[in-house]
């Protein structure tokens, strides 16, 4: 019992997605015990599977290299073409395992609070049960193809989810932007896939890069189609110029966000290039490409972060910030890091966005103009909230801290100084729109009399995953300790669930981390002094530097820029293939066609005249033509 | 009925106007064709062809071109003459006989009763169609065409043999009596359509009620 | 002793027949008073002439006799005399109820069909120019009488004026070609001219040339081909419409069976001297019928051109004259008269109803008369040679063997050509089936004998689009015959 | 002795003058008589023929007496015609039967 | 398959006629009869094919499969031995077109029960096109072939013109006349095959094995391609079929685009793949082009369109350009990628045009921007609304990815730069259809709409049948390609 049933992990909440879906409603509470149930289950098949990579049970034989390849042929053709499904399990993908089926079960149970009454409830819960599937299915695949069908299917989950109110018209166009822009990476990802196949043809990954490693692709070829893949992964991922589509994916329910634009979705394409990153090791210009895309999405999010108004959406920008902190880590070769960040990151963030959501719930707010004052109120909210706060703002010894300690050392050590500095300025940023946040939602006086009158801590079904998120957002850090790991009983530590190579021990970095912590403690500091909870110095701010406020509440434009680019030139050439087709093929060509005979028709009618003599005519035309021709020819 | 027909008032006119016509168009040639036969140029038989031939064509030209109808259909009695004319010359007494019979004493009677049915002697003037330039073009690329190739042809054989009018009456009533016999109906068939068109009308009651009793 | 007696004149029996009955007509309409004979007798009397005339043709099936040098009685001659008399058959039982109402002499118009017919087999039968120039004659005079038949409408007088002039010229074109081809040949018998082409007695030269253009434009005129169509339409439209379908039916038919035999027999050595001008007669005619008929308003107009586009397909398989070309052409002129007979029954049929002879006539005919409208438009896309029906299959075998004969180019102008037929065919369909009848259309009942001819000839139309085998290999015998 | 040639001359020549008579009048009855002039055109050249190069078989001038017969009974029924247009349109002129066109 | 399969072949052509037969028999009023004796065919029709499709044996080294010949005509004419049968024989991409008409042919059926204005009428003519279709797939005898190709068509201009919407006799007319027109080019490629392959024969199979030569092939190739290829929607050849599938009344729709598009890629593979392998050859780019080019035409038309069925029309042409790139890629997984497509698309379309007819029928109104929030009044529909343009967009797991997919590697294997426009098509697709979501089944529900109801029951019977295809060749494509892959790979000339 273990890997060989990884396939399993997908097949459970799939069956229920179907069950739940078509049947959810003569179900009692629309089966949403049915779906938790089942995300149980899983987590614990989950365990399993990791216990077994463990080598628990073959004794206490460290062998990180495990890995099940179960096959089914799903396509062929000849020998020239084989498609099959198969699953496969290493240490990334157990620490992905771990993350989806932990925070998914916590999600669901919270989302049993907070979507209580709303309609449709089985059918959310269906979707929730489907994107885990969908999710669970793309980490242990063991083809790239697999991945593809997975990973699209996660983006499905998250375009139904996010357009789950879909009575709202921006619920409605945020699902058709997220779909869409991601769609685009994904062109690109199928792109790559197929271009590897053309030239290993195979999909099987470890495949791939054995030839890859074994210099069997053509060095700039493979540039091309990593790069390829790389789109897909920025899609997902909401890297630049791909990010555009995550704030307006906060439409959907806050639950949905915390599991799928936080903890899960979009940590796939992290989970993409780690699980290519030997091959992109083989094309060092490739990496690059991903350390600096990483690296300006992770600026970019954070200063965006410092403006936003709507806690969803700063929590949003946090993430396309951190996302590109692991795509940093990536490109400086470190999975360890990234897939260390990746974890931490899943638990804190998920719990931010639970308790933002937990907040709303109590509220009916999300713009902290309208909030403030609330920590009396919502004790428990309040204080896990600031937990996740302090673990993303990286403070010691929150598991923030920790992974963001290991990507500052693999920039600095593979990057150079000026990725250092700007990732560690970057850090501090977190660090002050963190405490704005916190603030700003908590603390000083509330601006919405209103809705602070009849807000209320959240129910116990949502404020008991927000302690256990909260509890992990602070342990989850240390873990990475071998002493801890053997501490509880597994072999060898719980910090080489995240090695891929070699066993490497977490190293504290005291200089580097102690440099990076006294900027986010500066920033934090000076966060406090300049807010301290007055809503008034968000606008004086924006006094300040009207021109710079604007451009980053504006985003940099870049949404203006697509709108303008879509409107302008996809529809002006679509107009214009249109036109083409309507007058020039269409009304010219078939329709001009056919008037043409008919108008030939007519013309030639006018030559029966009706007169005898004319008729004659004709008659002897025909023939003295024939003979002068016949005459000519002869 | 009688009485509409142009005779006797115009008659007199029309026969000393078409043959001083004729003979003042034909003394030339007359003229020419006499010398050359004195000079041995053409034969005796030639000069007849010639002289028969001059007919035939100014007569057809008469048909074609003479403004008033009446003068156009006199042309044709001498064209129809002179092609009888012709047939004498190429041995065939029979069919020359024929000719003037049918056509002479048929045909033009019947064009001559057209004409008077229609009251074209009312206004003996006709004008020609404006697709005149074209007939005219027409008819001048047809008939050089035709010469062109009578000439172009060597012909199987150049001599005229004599024919037995009893040779040509077994044939005739012989091989092809089917044909013969065909011509009768065909005669018939024409009357009937005569007959239907050209009556007059009665009134569109008494078949009508006969055929539904 | 009159050699005339030693002829075998029982060979022509059915002609005899037919004839016969034509007097048996005009007789009993002449004399319906004295013998108190109605004038619905006569219907019966041509149709009764006509049955036995077929059921004796039969038996000279696979025969090959001469009558006199004259005329030939083998299987193409019966194949075109059963063809003949059974459009006699359908057309009189389809027609006479228009006839009881639009026609004055009742005893001349059957005695003309009757005599038409006989016209007609003789030109399928000739093997002698004059014999043949009399035969065409018979069915020119008969159809040039009969078109004029409707008194009462001055469009026939017209019509019948304009065919019986240009007829006379046309007649004199041929005469003229037939004369240079005669002086070419030096003789009028079929058999004596191959002989004299093919033994190189006579010479290929400008004479033959003319006389070969002359006489296609002269025979072209009888068949509507194009520039010798001319009085197609208007004949067709002032005619009375069983005339009209006459025309478009047996008369089509026999100029056809003679071409064959005239190009397919003694011609057939000077192919190289005819086969252009018969081409560009085909292009010219499959264009212009079918542009034409684009344009047109009433329906008897409408299928002139329409017949004027389907002698185009013929004159193509003129054109490519062979064995295999022949039966094809026999087996389509087969299935484009039952085609054609079902459409023009459908209109008579209607016609004689409402007395409407404008296509937008037809509107809402698919809720008024159901069966009538399936018909007509079964027939219209046969016409058209779509499939299921008649025409595919046996346009598709023309065509096929066309190509086969390396002329694949004239192939693709017919198909052309079909398929735009196939839009104004459409319209008349479209009238009946997408527009509801007028407001005051009464739902009729059509005869019985309208009822049962229609049903027939739909019967035969889907038999020979689907199973054409049978007929195909009579068509096949009568062109074996033919090239013997 | 005259050439065969000759006659072919004469014939041709009718024939064309025919024709021209057929496109040129307006005159039905005009027409009429054009039509026998060419039909007589082709009287002369199956006459010649025959008696050129077909003297036993004479079917040339069996021929012309059937295109003699023929011609006469074709103005039979085109003049019965003719005063049908006549009664109908009070004229003879082929230009007033332009009723059916197009 | 056995040679007595053969028979259920034959009885695919003739279980429509005779329905067809027999409903004429029936009077039209009795609307009951109709109703029971359409749904005992339909039934009958889908039981077969499925048998058929399921009997195919790919591992079988005989290609066509359940072969059977009757003598029609032979030695008459131009015809010689064997000169005409009505052969029948399937071989894997026609077990597979096979099925695709058994599927669609039945939910056709369905909706048309709402019909009333003269149903009897419409079932008789929809049973003709069926008939033509089954017959084209089935027949191994060129006439035949031809004959029943045609016979499709046939019907198509009643059908539209009495049954059909906005701009319908303009539509009909169009389609018809162009669809004909097309045949010229088919006629003309016949006769100079069979003329060139001087058999005597119309047997395909004899056909295939005659000898071409490669001017030949080269000279006619085209000729047949671009006039199957315009029933299949070929560019620039395609405008009849926006304009035809928006006039055409739901099932006509339903299986003009579902399955009567696909004969016309399926003459090219017949009559051009399978007959003049080398003319194929030489002019795969060609095909491969005009494909990639309709392809992203038409899904950059269906970007302005603001008609639920013409965006839908124009898709289609979009996704059978995908078929012409498959084709034209001359490889073994692009032509059987471009089966799987003809296949999806066909169950995919018909889901569409089924959805949209449902709709229509209430609201006599398809303008996109018209429609709000139609999810909330009819759910099931949105539902299988998106399920179908999912498919359409190309989202793994459902049948159009699958389809796509080998397309997409085909084309790479093939000419890169096209492969990489293809999966560029896609996001484009993905966009139009995501933006009429939004617009159309999202958002605030316009109270003009309030009125519509669910769809009936027999329409919901039939999205399911669909729909239930369209997840099963996305989940588990082996049945399908298993079958066709076995025939591509015996085409000759093709690459692996």
């Amino acid at each position: 019992m273990g890997m060989e049933q990884a396939w399993l992990l997908p097949a459970i909440p799939v069956a229920l997605f179907v069950v739940v879906a078509l049947f959810g409603r003569f179900l009692p509470r629309e089966g949403d015990w049915l779906v938790i149930a089942g995300m149980a289950a899983t987590v614990v098949l989950g365990l399993l599977v990791i216990l077994d990579f463990q080598g628990y049970f073959e004794g206490s034989a460290f062998a990180p290299a495990g890995e099940n390849h179960y096959a089914f042929e799903w396509a062929a053709i000849a020998d020239v073409l084989a498609i099959d499904f198969s699953t496969y399990v290493d240490s990334i993908t157990v620490v992905m395992i771990a993350v989806v089926t932990v925070v998914a079960l916590m999600v669901m149970v919270y989302s049993v609070g907070y979507m209580h009454g709303e309609a449709r409830y089985g059918w959310y819960f269906a979707l929730l049960s489907f994107f885990t599937a969908a999710m669970l299915l793309l980490v242990v695949s063991g083809n790239l193809l697999q991945l593809y069908l997975a990973w699209e299917a996660v983006g499905l989950a998250s375009y139904l989810l996010i357009g789950f109110y879909w009575e709202r018209q921006s619920a409605a166009e945020a699902a058709k932007k997220a779909f869409i822009t991601t769609r685009v990476g994904d062109v690109g990802l199928l792109i790559g896939i197929i271009l590897l196949w053309r030239a290993s043809g195979t999909f099987e990954i470890q495949e791939i890069i054995a030839l890859a490693q074994s210099g069997g692709f053509d060095e700039t070829y493979l540039t091309v189609a990593m790069l390829f893949l790389f789109a897909g992964a920025a899609g997902k991922s909401a890297q630049f110029p791909l990010h555009v589509w995550l704030p307006d994916a906060m439409e959907g329910p806050t639950p949905v966000s915390a599991l799928i634009h936080a903890a899960t979705m979009v940590v796939a394409g992290v989970y993409l290039v780690a699980r290519m990153l030997p091959v992109f090791d083989t094309v060092l210009v490739a990496r690059d490409v991903v350390l600096y895309v990483g690296l300006l999405t992770a600026l970019m999010a954070a200063t965006m972060g410092l403006v936003a108004s709507d806690i969803k959406r700063v929590l949003a920008y946090s993430t396309v910030s951190q996302l590109g902190f692991m795509f940093v880590a990536l490109g400086a070769g470190s999975v360890t890091a990234a897939m260390f960040h990746l974890f931490t990151h899943a638990f804190f963030k998920s719990l931010l966005f639970l308790g933002s959501g937990s907040v709303i719930h109590a509220t009916g707010r999300q713009h902290v103009e309208q909030l403030g004052g609330l920590w009396s109120k919502m004790p428990v909210t309040g204080w896990t909230f600031l937990v996740g706060g302090l673990a993303l703002a990286g403070l010691a010894p929150l598991a923030g801290f920790w992974s963001k300690d290991e990507i500052l050392y693999a920039a600095l050590s593979e990057g150079g100084a000026f990725v250092y500095v700007t990732l560690a300025a970057t850090a501090a940023l977190t660090a002050l729109y963190t405490t704005r946040l916190v603030l700003l939602t908590f603390f000083g006086a509330p601006r919405d009399s209103s809705a602070h009158a009849h807000a209320h801590e959240s129910p116990r079904i949502m404020t008991l995953p927000l302690l256990v998120l909260a509890t992990l957002s602070v342990v989850a850090g240390v873990v990475a300790f071998d002493g801890v790991g053997e501490l509880l009983g597994f072999a060898g530590g719980i910090g080489y669930l995240v090695f891929t190579e070699k066993a490497h021990a977490f190293e504290f970095h005291p200089d580097i981390a102690g440099a990076a912590t006294a900027a986010s403690l500066l920033a934090v500091a000076a966060g406090l002094v300049y807010w301290r909870g007055a809503a008034e110095r968000a606008a004086r701010a924006q006094a300040w530097a009207p021109e710079l406020h604007r451009m980053l509440v504006e985003r940099y434009y870049m949404d203006h820029l697509y709108q303008a680019a879509v409107d302008r030139i996809v529809l002006g050439l679509a107009g214009i293939v249109a036109w083409v087709d309507d007058h020039i093929v269409n009304r010219t060509g078939v329709d001009g066609g056919a008037q043409g005979i008919g108008y030939a028709g007519l013309r030639l009618k006018f030559l029966q005249t009706g007169r005898i003599p004319n008729y004659a005519l004709a008659m002897a035309l025909g023939i003295v033509t024939l003979a002068l021709v016949a005459f000519g020819a002869s | 009925m009688l009485r509409r027909l142009p005779l006797p008032s115009q008659f007199d006119r029309i026969i000393i106007t078409g043959g001083l016509v004729a003979g003042v168009a034909l003394a030339p040639l007359l003229l020419v064709l006499l010398v050359l036969l004195a000079v041995d140029e053409i034969t005796a038989p030639e000069f007849v062809f010639w002289l028969v031939a001059a007919i035939v064509v100014g007569g057809a030209l008469g048909t074609v071109l003479l403004p008033n109808i009446v003068y156009a259909a006199l042309s044709l009695v001498a064209t129809l003459l002179g092609v009888a004319g012709v047939y004498l010359l190429l041995g065939s007494e029979f069919l020359a006989l024929a000719q003037v019979l049918i056509y002479g004493g048929g045909v033009v009677i019947l064009l001559l009763f057209g004409l008077m049915l229609t009251n074209a002697t009312d206004d003996p003037v006709v004008t020609d169609g404006s697709q005149k330039p074209f007939a005219a073009m027409v008819g001048l690329l047809l008939a050089g065409v035709i010469i062109a190739a009578a000439y172009d042809a060597t012909w199987g054989g150049s001599e005229l043999a004599a024919t037995s009018l009893r040779a040509f009456g077994e044939r005739l009533f012989g091989d092809f009596m089917v044909p013969f016999i065909i011509i009768a109906v065909l005669l018939d068939i024409a009357l009937t359509g005569a007959y239907v068109n050209a009556r007059r009308e009665r009134a569109p009651a008494g078949d009508d009620q006969e055929a539904s009793s | 002793m009159n050699p005339a007696l030693d002829y075998e004149y029982a060979l022509l029996l059915p002609e005899l027949i037919l004839a016969g009955t034509a007097a048996l007509v005009l007789f009993a309409d002449a004399f319906r008073r004295e013998f108190g004979v109605s004038r619905r007798l006569l219907p019966w009397l041509a149709v009764a002439g006509a049955v036995v005339a077929g059921l004796v043709s039969l038996t000279y099936a696979g025969r090959s006799e001469n009558f006199s040098e004259l005329l030939t009685v083998d299987d193409f001659t019966t194949f075109f005399r059963v063809l003949f008399a059974a459009i006699l058959v359908v057309l009189v039982l389809g027609s006479h109820e228009f006839v009881e109402r639009h026609v004055r002499h009742v005893g001349e118009f059957y005695a003309l069909l009757l005599l038409a017919t006989v016209g007609a087999i003789f030109m399928s039968a000739a093997r002698e120019l004059i014999t043949a120039y009399i035969a065409i004659e018979l069915l020119s005079f008969s159809l040039y009488v009969a078109v004029s038949l409707t008194l009462a409408d001055r469009r026939s007088g017209e019509a019948s004026l304009k065919y019986v002039l240009l007829g006379g010229v046309a007649s004199a074109m041929l005469l003229y070609g037939l004369s240079l081809l005669y002086g070419v040949a030096g003789s009028t018998y079929y058999a004596e001219i191959a002989e004299a082409f093919s033994s190189g007695t006579a010479a290929f030269e400008w004479a033959l040339v003319l006389g070969l253009a002359l006489v296609i434009g002269g025979l072209g005129f009888k068949a509507s081909a194009v520039p010798f169509h001319m009085w197609t339409p208007d004949a067709y439209e002032g005619a009375p419409l069983p005339i009209t379908a006459f025309l478009s039916a047996t008369s089509k038919a026999a100029i056809v069976a003679l071409l064959l035999r005239v190009f397919g027999g003694p011609l057939l050595p000077a192919i190289d001297e005819w086969q252009w001008m018969v081409a560009a007669l085909a292009v010219l005619t499959m264009a212009f019928g079918n542009l034409i008929a684009l344009q047109q308003s009433n329906i008897k107009r409408l299928l002139a051109y329409s017949s004027i586009g389907q002698v185009g397909y013929m004159l193509m398989a003129v054109t490519a004259v062979s064995a295999e070309t022949s039966s094809a052409l026999l087996l389509h002129i087969a299935g484009y008269l039952v085609t054609n007979l079902a459409v023009f029954v459908v209109v008579i049929a209607v016609h004689n109803r409402t007395g409407d002879e404008r296509i937008v006539g037809f509107r809402g005919l698919a809720e008024t008369q159901p069966f009538l409208a399936l018909v007509l438009t079964a027939g219209l896309f046969s016409l058209a040679g779509m499939p299921l029906l008649a025409g595919f299959a046996t346009k598709f075998f023309l065509f096929q063997a066309v190509a086969s004969e390396g002329f694949l180019w004239l192939s693709v102008v017919a198909v052309i050509a079909s398929t735009v037929s196939l839009y104004y065919y459409l319209q008349v369909i479209r009238q009946m089936y997408l527009y509801p009848p007028d407001a005051d259309a009464e739902r009729w009942r059509p005869s019985v004998t309208g009822l049962v001819t229609t049903g027939g000839l739909l019967a035969g139309m889907v038999f020979i689009g689907l199973y054409a085998g049978p007929v195909f290999e009579l068509a096949d015998q009568a062109a074996t015959a033919l090239f013997a | 002795m005259i050439p065969l040639e000759n006659f072919l001359l004469l014939s041709a020549a009718l024939f064309a003058i025919g024709f021209y008579g057929v496109l040129a009048r307006r005159s039905a009855i005009l027409i009429l008589m054009s039509v026998e002039l060419m039909l007589a055109a082709v009287s002369i050249n199956l006459v010649a023929f025959a008696a050129y190069l077909d003297p036993e078989g004479l079917t040339g001038m069996i021929f012309a007496i059937f295109v003699i017969t023929i011609a006469a009974a074709e103005v039979g029924l085109a003049l019965g015609i003719v005063l049908r247009l006549y009664r109908e349109r009070q004229t003879a002129n082929v230009d007033a039967a332009d009723e059916l066109k197009w | 398959m056995t040679e007595n399969d053969g028979l259920l072949l034959l009885a695919l052509l003739l279980l429509p006629l005779g329905s067809a037969l027999l409903l004429m028999l029936v009077p039209s009023r009795e609307r009951s009869a109709i109703i029971a004796l359409t749904a005992a065919s339909s039934l009958a029709m889908f039981a077969v094919s499925v048998y058929v499709f399921l009997s195919y044996d790919y591992g079988s080294s005989e290609q066509f499969q359940g072969v059977r010949a009757w003598t029609w005509m032979e030695n008459v004419g131009i015809l010689g031995e064997k000169g005409i049968q009505l052969k029948v024989g399937i071989d894997g991409i026609a077990a597979a077109m096979v099925l695709l008409t058994g599927i669609i042919t039945m939910a056709g059926t369905w909706v048309s029960w709402k019909i009333t204005h003269r149903t009897k009428d419409f079932f008789i003519l929809l049973y003709i096109l069926a008939a033509g279709v089954f017959g084209t797939f089935v027949m191994l005898d060129l006439f035949f072939w031809f004959l029943l190709y045609e016979t499709a068509v046939l019907p198509m201009y009643l059908l539209i013109a009495v049954w059909g919407s906005t701009r319908k006799e303009y539509g009909a007319m169009k389609l018809m006349m162009m669809l004909v027109a097309a045949s010229i080019l088919i006629f003309a490629g016949i006769f100079a095959i069979y003329t060139e392959a001087g058999l005597g024969t119309f047997d395909l199979e004899a056909l295939f094995s005659a000898d071409y030569p490669v001017s030949f092939q080269k000279l006619f190739f085209p000729v047949i391609a671009i006039g199957c290829g315009t029933l299949g929607g070929l560019f620039p050849l395609h405008s009849w079929s926006p304009d035809g599938h928006a006039a055409a009344p739901t099932a006509v729709s339903m299986l003009h685009a579902g399955v009567l598009m696909k004969l016309g890629a399926f003459g090219i593979i017949r009559l051009g793949f399978q007959v003049l392998p080398e003319g194929a050859e030489f002019w795969a780019p060609g095909l491969l082009t005009l494909g990639i080019v309709a392809a992203l035409y038409g899904a950059v038309s269906a970007l302005r369109q603001t008609d639920l069925k013409l965006m839908t029309g124009f898709s289609s042409v979009s996704h059978m350009g995908y078929v012409f790139v498959g084709l034209g890629t001359f490889n073994a997984i692009g032509i059987t990628g471009s089966v799987l497509q003809m296949f999806a698309h066909g169950v995919m379309t018909a889901l569409f045009f089924l959805l949209i007819g449902a709709m229509y029928d209430q609201s006599h109104d398809r303008e996109i921007p018209h429609f709000s929030g139609m999810a909330k009044q009819m759910p099931v529909w949105a539902a299988f609304f998106v399920i179908a343009g999912l498919a359409s967009l190309g989202l793994p797991g459902l049948s159009g990815f699958v389809a796509e997919l080998h397309i997409f590697i085909g084309a790479f294997r093939a000419y890169p730069l096209v492969g990489g426009l293809a999966v560029l098509t896609a996001a484009i697709t993905a966009t139009y259809l995501l933006r009429m979501f939004a617009q159309s089944f999202f958002g605030e529900m316009h109270p003009a709409w309030s009125g519509m109801r669910e769809m009936t029951w027999p329409e919901r019977a039939g999205s399911a049948v669909l729909a239930g295809s369209i997840l099963w060749l996305g989940l588990w494509p082996s049945p399908w390609i298993d079958r066709i892959a076995a025939t591509v790979e015996g085409l000759q000339g093709v690459a692996l």
